[in-house]
């Protein structure tokens, strides 16, 4: 015999001593009819029958519906003349009246984890209509393994435990500003920590929003200039979030701040940007403009503080020399916060992909200056922009007789490894074509697609309206952009594939739709914040149907393009999702935990940590102090897979150790018996 | 065959508290019938089903294991389903090696919104068990 | 009245030699489609994830120039249409792999084709062009066999006459096994491919 | 393992049935550059990639494997100089190293027709991608004794690079391994349109339907012509043959009057390493026959 054995020998005599130790459990058996749903298919009365001959049933009764208030006072009536300490109803799934059963015995004094729930419907009467004896009999296994496994449950106690009554919001895009004012509105202290050095994301890079032409920085501003001078939010820029520590409640932070170089008493007068020597392309113009070395991102920018970035500058002095407010200040280093919160919000959302990837459309080759992206064709047209908004084509500044549009740029291709659909670039194209054909009547507009996908209010209209304007709509996908090398004309060769005639389009402008792809900066930020990311890199949902706002990880809940592609108003209604869910711990100021957790047993643990590794949620950890692996109450989700991967069976969950779940195998695993089955 | 047929079999399924037991509940809601054979056995999670329970159900007489969880990717615990699959292949090596049927303990996935795709699974379990009774080298229960 | 008398004068007109109506049918019913039959096909590339979205046609060079329209004859094969055995453009392919390299979903339309051109031989669907080939092969060994002017211009370079292939050695015999065990296409057929005649093959 | 700087020699079937300059251009070149080239002896047809595959994939895989399994024989790595031959013999070999099943059932045909068997132990190499990656230019250089100034339209040709994932060459969008390589014979690539398009002989298309064929090359050599280059430069002998008849069926069915050279890498390889002009050939090919390549003569110190 192997050692391990003989402990686990060990482990269940101790057992058998505690178990003789308890008083022993008095269990009451209640069987539902369901109406005809389970009393039509399983003999109810047998199964009552069986149920009395099984050890510690001290009660045994059926009911035509259990869930009914006059079939909960049987319980609780049980409960008070037999002295129940736990009760078995086999009735529907546990999700359905489990917790009604559960809160009738908590009001009768004992805890609701000393009820067990056996589905005789869902899982035997409804499969089973057809072969009666067999429900019947299959119904008198699974109550007899409820009954067994009912006979060594424990309490489980519920604690509070009260939470930092403060958020962070990681990114201050459209998503993060919503989530950030929405909690503020809820009085929550709110710190915001933005990468850039300003806040607005990529929205107040666009011109126009679809499907209403409205102008993006008009409906920005109020949310940009309102969380920045909101009391109740901390605002953090060219900060990145470096390390988190604790859980679900009582976060702690580090955000490293890099430095601006220009001091808050900066008036933004911009005369250290007149002056620099340095000129380099605008990041914020997606490169279709330069900026100085030292240099405000754009005009309207917030926080207007100028910045200097230190990787252009050749240290020249002259902004220093100029500046009449002294803000310019060299020495500024960088410097770490450590802020404590009870909840995050994580809404970095996404870059625009980057098309040079498909050579065939040699996107940034010497040659090719007329093929740009959406967001490049954005910033041509935007108020105030280079060319003053008038479209006028990179190479040459002519205003082009031809603008071509190419959807699925990386979206939907498996070559470059993106196979999902961006989702937006549809009504992105659409939007920009119309904006194009409204300011340039004779410009002949083209989009060629796979598909047009424009589901939701609002937007199929606006495809019509774009055809209505005679953009032309060619079903193909292009296989290549082509370039004379004599004349430099650009042509588009695509199959139009609903005349199956191959063309080729001469176009003097090409706009590439490029998918959204998650941000480069997301996979050192992801392994900081332990949240789990899905294959394409964006940031995975606890449950994609049924929680798509929080993250894997307690306490951690998503906010726009970082968990997937989305337009501005989804973005912003899972934002105030994410806000309300995030803000709801620290309104109330506690979270509520049924402390259904592992427990260790020290006899048998040899301390090798294996568990440790198995904890998704990372709430087992050796304690610094005596060595000892111990566990956080607080981050459990009762997963259980610790067990498993335990070689000494020394961790087990509460209520589901490995013992109680083999009685309640042992009753199913063969035939009913009268007197039941007991594990041996 | 008939006799093959006839026999009365108990089969644990382990099944995990989100879409196992989800999809069960659906097929039950949907009426879609399978071998009364089938006897589930709720767990938290389908990575919670350890080799000494999938042995003690076979010895206790079980004719099959199945553990059911969430499809691969979607397990609501990260990779419990992950680490059951592949504890469940192992599983299968080693009584291969043992000389026994691989054909007893299988691991599935199933989507809770489908109860077909428990009953899929299932109807596979019984399959497979009927194959590995003919080849006559199952695990003999009562060990 | 008139246009009365008219269609009465007409219905008495008997048709001469039109085509019968039946040989004028446009739609397509199941006896037109095998879903087995190009199964191959399906195993050995990936054409049941494509979204018919054109790359190929707009990469393809013959396709600017001949009947050739790979997007076309990929969704026949994905839909087992039969018709696509018998089709000849898939002979206009020049397998420059272009498709290939760009497809979107991994389709490899180049090898489509190439399994298609295999099930038409098969099939005896063969120009005698490609049967002159076949027959080079045979016989010398070489797809392009040697000429007198290449012999000369050979020896006026310094090279021996006949290069050190098959054909310097044809009468050892290992040709003529070749010619016996490859290559050894099906005679030509008349009828158009339909699922009562596939299996004949 | 096969010994370096030593190939069997691949010749296919167009070098030495139709272009034997090219044979002899290629051997010249191996030998000064110090490698040393083994013939094929019984060597076959490769079968070609578009044609014979077409007919019959697995017939194709077993004549590719025989001639595979020569090269095997010697325990040399097969050296060949033409696009068809490397797609074939390279696209089979990988595919039999990587495909038990495959190489199990061409090794049980291969049986019938001699002592052969497929073990999968020789790579397959194309003079261009030798020349360009294992030479590279810079060994070249030294070794020239003249030195163009000439213009010419870059031919790569569909089997070189594609597919890509086998042949892990170049760029098939935008390649420049040939730009690079010439660039140390005194040649200028021009961009020309439609420059990575087939020539429109391959897959079996030149012998189904020569005017189709043609039509595609009229394109091409519009679009060639367009930008006057000296000559035009490939690295397959199909291509090859392709360019010489086409302009001749093009200038007497279409009233076109074009007479542009067209010259191997090896030949243009072999002429500036001091192989001298007759043996070069130009003169005995359809075009560019007055066409004399303006070197001059590097001076070596």
């Amino acid at each position: 015999m192997t050692e391990a054995e003989e402990e686990t020998e060990l482990v269940q005599e101790t057992e058998q001593v505690e178990d003789a130790g308890k008083k022993e459990p008095r269990i009451g058996v209640f069987v539902c009819h369901c109406g005809h749903n389970i009393a039509d298919t399983v003999a109810v009365e047998k199964v009552v029958e069986y149920a009395k001959t099984l050890p510690n049933v001290v009660h045994a009764e059926d009911y035509m519906f259990m869930c009914s208030t006059p079939g909960i006072d049987l319980i609780k009536k049980a409960i008070r003349e037999e002295h129940l300490d736990r009760t078995v109803v086999a009735s529907c799934s546990k999700t359905q009246h489990g917790p009604t059963f559960a809160r009738a015995i908590e009001e009768e004094g004992i805890n609701k984890h000393m009820h067990q729930q056996v589905n005789i419907r869902e899982w035997c009467s409804w499969p089973h209509i057809k072969d009666k004896d067999g429900a019947t009999e299959k119904a008198k296994q699974e109550v007899e393994a409820g009954v067994n496994r009912s006979r060594k449950l424990e309490p489980v106690e519920t604690r509070q435990i009260s939470t930092t009554p403060a958020a962070l919001v990681i990114g201050a895009g459209i998503a993060g500003l919503r989530a950030a004012s929405d909690l503020a509105a809820l009085g929550v202290r709110t710190y915001v920590v933005e990468k850039e050095s300003t806040i607005g994301g990529h929205m107040t890079q666009l011109n126009k929003t679809f499907p209403t032409q409205e102008c993006p920085q008009c409906s920005i501003s109020p949310l940009t200039n309102g969380v920045a001078h909101d009391k109740n939010v901390t605002l953090m820029t060219m900060a990145q979030v470096k390390n988190v520590e604790g859980s679900f409640g009582n976060f702690k932070v580090d955000v490293e701040i890099s430095p601006r170089y220009v001091k808050d008493n900066c008036t933004s007068c911009g005369d250290c940007s007149a002056h620099c020597p340095v000129e380099v392309p605008s990041e914020w113009d997606s490169g279709m403009s330069m900026r100085k070395a030292i240099y405000k991102a754009y005009p309207q920018a917030i926080p207007s503080t100028y910045v200097r970035d230190k990787k252009a500058c050749i240290e020249c002095q002259t902004c220093v020399n100029v500046c009449p407010a002294q803000a310019v200040d060299f020495s500024q280093k960088k410097e770490t916060k450590r802020i404590e919160v009870g909840t995050i919000i994580l809404a970095t959302g996404y870059d625009e992909y980057d098309p040079s990837e498909i050579s065939a459309y040699h996107y940034h080759q010497d040659g090719y200056e007329d093929v740009i992206t959406q967001l490049q064709l954005e910033r041509l047209l935007v108020a105030g922009s280079i060319t003053n908004s008038q479209l006028l084509r990179p190479s040459d500044g002519r205003i082009p007789r031809r603008v071509t549009m190419i959807q699925c740029v990386g979206s939907r291709n498996d070559q470059v490894g993106n196979k999902y659909c961006t989702g937006v670039c549809c009504m992105f194209a659409i939007k920009n074509a119309q904006i194009v054909k409204d300011a340039y009547p004779d410009i002949d507009v083209a989009i060629c697609y796979i598909d047009i996908r424009t589901p939701g209010l609002n937007n199929e209209e606006f495809f019509k309206k774009a055809q209505e304007k005679g953009i032309k709509f060619i079903r193909g996908r292009p296989g290549e952009i082509q370039r004379d090398p004599v004349s430099g004309q650009l042509y588009v060769i695509v199959e139009d594939t609903l005349s199956n005639t191959p063309l080729k389009i001469k176009s003097d402008l090409v706009v590439l739709s490029a998918a959204m792809v998650p941000p480069k900066s997301i996979g050192t930020l992801g392994s900081a914040l332990q949240v789990l990311r899905d294959k394409t890199g964006f940031i995975k949902e606890f449950h994609i149907k049924m929680n798509p706002v929080k993250s894997s990880r307690d306490g951690i809940f998503l906010a726009g393009a970082i968990q997937g592609p989305k337009d501005i108003p989804q973005s912003v209604a899972q934002a105030g999702a994410a806000a309300s869910l995030a803000a709801a711990p620290l309104v109330r100021g506690y979270i509520e935990k049924e402390m259904l957790i592992p427990q260790i047993d020290y006899d048998l643990c040899v301390n090798c940590g294996l568990c440790i590794s198995a904890c998704s949620p990372n709430a087992i950890y050796r304690d610094a102090a005596d060595n000892k692996v111990k566990i956080n109450e607080i981050s459990c989700k009762a997963c259980g897979l610790c067990g498993p991967a335990c070689p000494t069976a020394a961790i087990q969950l509460k209520n589901f150790r490995d013992d109680e779940i083999e009685d309640e195998i042992a009753a199913l695993a063969v035939a009913p018996r009268e007197g039941g089955h007991v594990h041996e | 065959m008939s006799e093959n047929e006839s026999k009365k079999r108990n089969v644990v399924v382990f099944a995990c508290n989100e879409c196992g037991q989800g999809a069960m509940n659906t097929a039950g809601v949907a009426r879609i019938g399978y071998d009364t054979a089938i006897k589930i056995v709720p767990l938290q999670c389908s990575g919670q089903a350890n080799p000494v329970l999938i042995l003690e159900a076979l010895k206790d007489g079980a004719d099959a294991v199945g553990v059911v969880g969430c499809c691969i990717g979607a397990c609501h615990f990260v990779n419990g389903n992950m680490l059951s699959m592949h504890r469940i292949k192992l599983m299968k090596k080693l009584f291969k090696e043992l000389g026994y049927s691989d054909q007893q303990i299988n691991h599935y996935t199933a989507r809770a919104a489908e109860g077909e795709t428990a009953v899929g699974d299932f109807e596979d379990i019984m399959v497979r068990l009927k194959r590995a009774e003919k080849e006559g080298n199952t695990l003999p229960g009562g060990w | 009245m008139t246009i009365m008398s008219v269609k009465t004068k007409q219905s008495q007109v008997q048709p001469q030699n039109l085509p019968a109506p039946e040989t004028k049918r446009q739609f397509k019913t199941s006896d037109d489609f095998d879903d087995d039959y190009l199964k191959d096909i399906e195993r050995r590339s990936n054409i049941n994830a494509c979204i018919q979205c054109g790359t190929c046609t707009a990469s393809c060079e013959s396709g600017r120039w001949t009947a050739f329209k790979i997007r076309n004859i990929i969704r026949k094969v994905v839909l087992g249409d039969l018709s696509a055995l018998d089709d000849p453009d898939i002979w206009q392919c020049t397998t420059c792999y272009q498709c290939y390299e760009r497809c979107p979903r991994d389709v490899r339309p180049t090898d489509v084709i190439i399994e298609l051109r295999n099930y038409a031989t098969a099939r005896g669907n063969m120009s005698p062009a490609h049967r002159a080939v076949v027959a080079n092969l045979k016989e010398t060994g070489h797809g392009v066999p040697i000429n007198d002017q290449a012999r000369q211009l050979r020896v006026e370079l310094g090279l021996e006459e006949l290069p050190p292939t098959i054909f310097k050695f044809k009468d050892e015999g290992e040709l003529q096994r070749i010619a016996d065990l490859l290559f050894n296409v099906a005679p030509p057929r008349e009828k158009p491919a339909s699922k009562d005649n596939l299996k004949e093959v | 393992m096969p010994r370096e700087k030593i190939f069997a020699y691949f010749l296919g079937c167009i070098a030495p049935n139709r272009y034997p300059q090219l044979e002899l251009a290629t051997s010249f070149v191996m030998q000064k550059l110090g490698y040393e080239l083994v013939d094929m002896e019984r060597a076959s047809c490769c079968p070609a990639p578009g044609v014979f595959r077409s007919f019959n994939k697995v017939d194709w895989m077993v004549a590719a494997a025989r001639n595979i399994c020569i090269a095997e024989q010697l325990d040399l790595n097969i050296l060949s100089i033409c696009n068809g031959c490397f797609g074939t013999l390279a696209d089979v070999n990988k595919h039999l190293k990587a495909d038990e099943a495959a190489r199990a059932e061409v090794n049980e045909r291969l049986k019938e027709i001699g002592d052969y068997e497929f073990k999968g132990t020789v790579e397959v190499r194309h003079v261009a991608e030798v020349l360009a990656f294992e030479v590279t230019p810079a060994k070249i250089a030294p070794l020239l004794v003249r030195k163009l100034n000439a213009k010419a339209a870059i031919h790569y040709g569909c089997h070189l690079l594609k597919p890509s994932a086998i042949k892990q060459l170049d760029n098939p969008e935008k390649p420049h391994m040939l730009e690079d390589l010439v660039k140390v014979l005194g040649i200028e690539s021009l961009e020309f349109k439609d420059k990575q398009t087939c020539c429109g002989a391959g897959g079996g298309l030149k012998s189904f339907s020569a005017y189709d064929s043609m039509v595609i090359l009229a394109e091409k050599m519009k679009n060639i012509s367009e930008v006057e280059p000296d000559f035009i430069l490939d690295t397959c002998p199909f291509c090859h043959l392709q360019f010489e008849t086409g302009q001749d069926y093009l200038n007497k069915n279409f009233g076109t009057s074009y007479d542009i050279p067209v010259l191997h890498l090896s030949q243009i390889m072999a002429y500036c390493m001091g192989l001298d002009e007759a043996k070069i050939a130009i003169d005995k090919q359809m075009m560019g026959k007055n066409y004399s390549l303006d070197a001059e003569a590097i001076v070596c110190d």
